[in-house]
Formats: C-alpha cells, sequence, structure tokens
C-alpha cells in the first residue's frame, strides 16, 4: 500500500472494486457511481489505521475528516442494507416519460393545495359532534336481535381499529447515526458535569457495542469542535484524556 | 358563562350521552354551579315541551336524560323496526369486540381503550345477553370483570371464543406510516 | 299531519339514527311528500341555528344529520375525549384528497401520484372509516378500488362528492406557475 502523507484522505485503499486514493473512493460511493455495497467499510477503516500508525503525528482534523467519511458511508450503507416496503420501481412510479413525470408532479401538488382545504374542512367539521347512541332503550325491546347482521369477521376487524397500538412515531427520515451522536452527546455532557476530566475509555466503558464508542466518539468530537472539551492524547493508540473547558465549566 | 351559553352546552351533552348525566357531572363538565345547573335544566324540560319539540328532557333515576318525545313514539317504533341494517349501533359494536378480545375486562379498561365512558353500552349489551359478569378483579374497589356469553357465541356461530378470527394479522398489518 | 307535528317526528328521527338520513327515508318514515320534508328540514336547520340551540341540523353525506353546535364543541370535546377526531397526518390528507378526487383508485395509482408507497396510510384511513374498498377493478389481479366513505363527507360537512372544491383550477394555476 502506497502513501502519501500530504494527507489523510491521499492514503490508498486496495479493494476488490476500486484502487486508489481513498479521497476519490469516497467521492465516487457519495455520488453513487460505486456501489456502497461492495465496499468493505472496516476494511478500509482498518487502512486508514495502518496508515495512522505510520503518520508521525495524529492529526485530529484528518481523523475528523475520515470519520464524517465514514459515518457518511455507513449510512448510506444501512440505508442500502435495510429492508424497505416493497415500493413500486422509479420507473412504475414516473410512468418511464419525463413529460409523464411532470404532469404527475403538477398533478400532486394540485392535490396538495386540496389537502389543506381539506385539512380545514375537517378542523371545521370536528366541532360537530353526530349522536351515535342510538335508539333510547324504550325502544330496545322493538329489535331482539341485534346480532342479526354482526359477523365474526366484523367483530375482528372493529376490534383491530379500537386495540391496535397507537402507531409508532415514523423515524425512517432520520439518520439513525446523527440522533445516537445526539444522545450521545447529552451522556457526555452529563459525565463530564460531575467528572470534569476524564480518560476517553472510562467514557466509554459502559459502551456494549463498538458502534456506541464510535458514537461516543463523535460526540467527544463535536465537543471539541465547539470549544467545550479540550482533548490531549500522549501518543498514538495512547489513552485520550479529556477535559471541561473552563468556560464550560462556569456554565 | 351567560344562559343561552349554558342551555347550548348542556343540551350539547345530554345529546351526544348514552346513558342519564347527573346534574352535579354536568355543572362539573360546564364548570357552572350544580344549583344553577338544575334550575336550567328544569327550565330546559319546560321548554321542550312548550315548543313542541321532538325531543323530551327527564329527571330519571340516574339523572337527567335526552329523548325522543312520547308523541313521536309511533315513528320513532316505526323507524326502528324498519331499519334491520343497523341493529347493533357503532358503540355497541365495537364495545362488543373490545369485550370479545379483551375478556376478562373491566368497564373502567373498556372506556380506556375507546376514549368515551362505555357503562351505558355495557348494561345495554349485558341486558341483551351478549355480556355478562364474569368475576371480580383483585385490588381496590375489586371492579366488575365482563366477558361474553354463551349466546354470544351461538349467535355468532362460534363453538368457543378460540374460534373468533385472530387479531393479530389485523393489528400486523398496521403500518408506521399512519394517516 | 301539520307542520308542528312533522317537525317533531323529524326531530325525533333524526336523534335516534346514527348515520344520516335521506330526505327520501324521512319522507316515507313520516309519509309525508319528499318535497315538504325537505322544506321542513330546510326551515329546521335554520331554527336551530336562530334560537342558540346546542344542536345544529345539516345536510351531509347524502342526507340530514342532527349533532351538537359548534359553539359547544369545546365541553363536548371534554366529555367525550374520543381519538375519532384526531388530526390527520400530511401523508393522510394528501392521500385522501388523491383519493376523493380519482376514485374508484386502485393502490398503485395512488402510489404513482404520490411518489411513495401508500399501503400504509390507505389502510390507516380504512381503519378510520374515511376511505373503504369501492370494488375491483377488471384486469390482472384484479386489484381492490378505493373510495372515499360516506363518513369522509359526513366529517368535511359536505352533502356530496360533487360539493368537493373543484381540482381543475388548482392544475392550471400550477402548470402555469414554473417549469
Amino acid at each position: 500500500m502506497t502513501e502519501d502523507r500530504t494527507g489523510v484522505g491521499e492514503f490508498a485503499v486496495e479493494l476488490p472494486v476500486f484502487s486508489g486514493p481513498f479521497r476519490l473512493l469516497a467521492e465516487l460511493l457519495l455520488e453513487h457511481r460505486i456501489d456502497v455495497c461492495d465496499v468493505s467499510v472496516a476494511a478500509v477503516t482498518d487502512g486508514f489505521l495502518a496508515h495512522a500508525a505510520d503518520a508521525e503525528r495524529w492529526d485530529l482534523e484528518e481523523a475528523t475528516w475520515f470519520v464524517a467519511v465514514g459515518a457518511s458511508l455507513l449510512e448510506l450503507k444501512v440505508g442500502r442494507l435495510m429492508p424497505k416496503a416493497a415500493d413500486p420501481d422509479e420507473e412504475d412510479l414516473l410512468g418511464g416519460s419525463p413529460d409523464l413525470a411532470y404532469a404527475r408532479s403538477l398533478e400532486l401538488a394540485a392535490f396538495r393545495t386540496v389537502a389543506l382545504d381539506l385539512a380545514r374542512r375537517f378542523e371545521d367539521g370536528s366541532r360537530y359532534f353526530a349522536r351515535e347512541a342510538g335508539p333510547p332503550e324504550e325502544f330496545a325491546h322493538l329489535y331482539p336481535d341485534v346480532m342479526e347482521n354482526v359477523t365474526a369477521d366484523q367483530l375482528a376487524a372493529v376490534a383491530a381499529v379500537a386495540l391496535r397500538p397507537p402507531p409508532l412515531v415514523d423515524l425512517s427520515h432520520v439518520q439513525p447515526v446523527r440522533a445516537t451522536v445526539e444522545e450521545a452527546l447529552e451522556t457526555m455532557r452529563d459525565r463530564l458535569a460531575s467528572l470534569r476530566t476524564a480518560w476517553f475509555r472510562e467514557l466509554v466503558a459502559d459502551c456494549d457495542e463498538r458502534i456506541h464508542v464510535v458514537v461516543r466518539f463523535l460526540a467527544l468530537l463535536e465537543m471539541y469542535r465547539e470549544g467545550h472539551v479540550e482533548l490531549s492524547q500522549a501518543g498514538t493508540f495512547g489513552e485520550i484524556e479529556v477535559r471541561l473547558t473552563a468556560a464550560n465549566g462556569a456554565a | 358563562m351567560d344562559d343561552i351559553a349554558l342551555r347550548q352546552a348542556l343540551e350539547a351533552l345530554l345529546f351526544v350521552s348514552d346513558e342519564p348525566l347527573s346534574a352535579g357531572s354536568l355543572a362539573q363538565a360546564v364548570e357552572v354551579d350544580r344549583r344553577t345547573v338544575e334550575s336550567t335544566l328544569q327550565a330546559m324540560t319546560d321548554d321542550y315541551e312548550t315548543r313542541s319539540s321532538g325531543l323530551a328532557l327527564r329527571n330519571v333515576a340516574g339523572g337527567w336524560r335526552l329523548s325522543t318525545h312520547p308523541d313521536a313514539a309511533p315513528f320513532v317504533e316505526q323507524f326502528v323496526l324498519s331499519n334491520r341494517h343497523a341493529r347493533l349501533t357503532k358503540a355497541g359494536l365495537e364495545t362488543l369486540a373490545i369485550v370479545a378480545y379483551k375478556q376478562p375486562v373491566t368497564r373502567h379498561q373498556v372506556a380506556a381503550i375507546r376514549g368515551v365512558n362505555s357503562d351505558g353500552v355495557l348494561r345495554a349489551l349485558t341486558d341483551r345477553g351478549l355480556v355478562s359478569e364474569v368475576g371480580r378483579e383483585e385490588g381496590p374497589g375489586r371492579p366488575v370483570l365482563y366477558g361474553t356469553s354463551p349466546e354470544f357465541l351461538e349467535r355468532l356461530g362460534l363453538p368457543s371464543l378460540a374460534a373468533l378470527p385472530p387479531l393479530a394479522p389485523l393489528l400486523g398489518a398496521a403500518s408506521g406510516e399512519d394517516a
């Protein structure tokens, strides 16, 4: 593996689908020119770590860049790997013709406008409450057989609607990694508020999985970027000391 | 709240309720003192009568209840008899479905699921012999537990409760994207 | 039957029904000609309004429906606590609009217009009683056709689908805007 020490992105990777500088690979992946599923992010990471070990010093900015790109790739990959509901394919949706696609986008815009009008009418309509109690009980004797037209399937359908748990909040649009970084940020702020100074190792002691450690590290970088913590490391792969900055401590 | 707004609120509440409402609970709902509510209800009773309304307000055992006026009873009877497709009200069907699938279940649990007080509906279903008291729950107040009756199964032509259509496939089909 | 008796009978019938009643079926029930029934219902609608009743009569979903007056809504809402009036999501409204204007329409057609799979939303709208299966399309797979339900019109306070705001001017406006 040849390495150019001018920048972390220049380190070369050797993969079945690509060999060359990592920065180029990252661009190709982000532009969807290479399928992210054909790339082992772990192998790329190993390459980066080997490069970093050879490097004379650990450059935090370069490391951040690598982690950010790595996170994007993981996110892309997660997006590709997660099962999705069987959507109609793109060609179906666009009808195959750009003109038709354009006409449909106009149609959808019209429906969205109308939907606003429907929302207003629903809002007005929701202020009227109809009576569902049926005839008062003095008329109950007139219809002895209330079950006449009721079927078991009908009951099941009604029960399913009544008993269905409230829908889960749809998180599909949230980037999973970022959401977790926010949590990790909170955790790190809480810990450091009491500890003030800690080893990174201590801050991730309760992490069960590597992804959690990665996410805590990202959170730490975020705090560093905002000047809330200072980081120091004795040497490559040495212990990372995390210190709450004075400004932050005063808050 | 002025008298007109008070009457409006009381009439609306009595209209949607499927059982008698006490003056106390109505007073609480409209946030007006009970005495005022009672005298207003009395005045409303007379009003329905004098303006020959199709409705009648009555102070019965459990409280105040809006009902059809006796003069209109022949039409209502005929209508009820001819209206063959809607014997069990929506409320009745929903309550019966909940009892069937959640039994044994308390009044309170049914109300929590439906989002409305369901005492009247449960009583009507009990009167019909479709639902029955099957025991009491352990714990404070020992509330009555309801379940479906053998007659319920018979009417549906089912050998046992186990023969009710499974709910899981219907529940499982719910998607993350809701309307 | 004189006007007072007719009003009384109509009010009582509207009170006991749990769905909108057409002028025709009301006319049949009270044995009065339809035209008289219609003009009486119209006069009653105005009456409820002018005398600040807690009730309101509306011509919705192809029939007449008695309900509480919107002015009393805050009290009723508190009392009923129903989740039936829960707001629809954007996706729900959009899908509902498409079904309303394109009905009868298949799942696939809805998805093609929205550009996303809409099975979950359609399902939720069906559960909420706003959309229903209205048939099956001829052709391979015989896909289910969806349409809006009478409850949809009732919730919107519309007498019929013809009363929906026209879509054509919006399509024109949208096409004039940008490319």
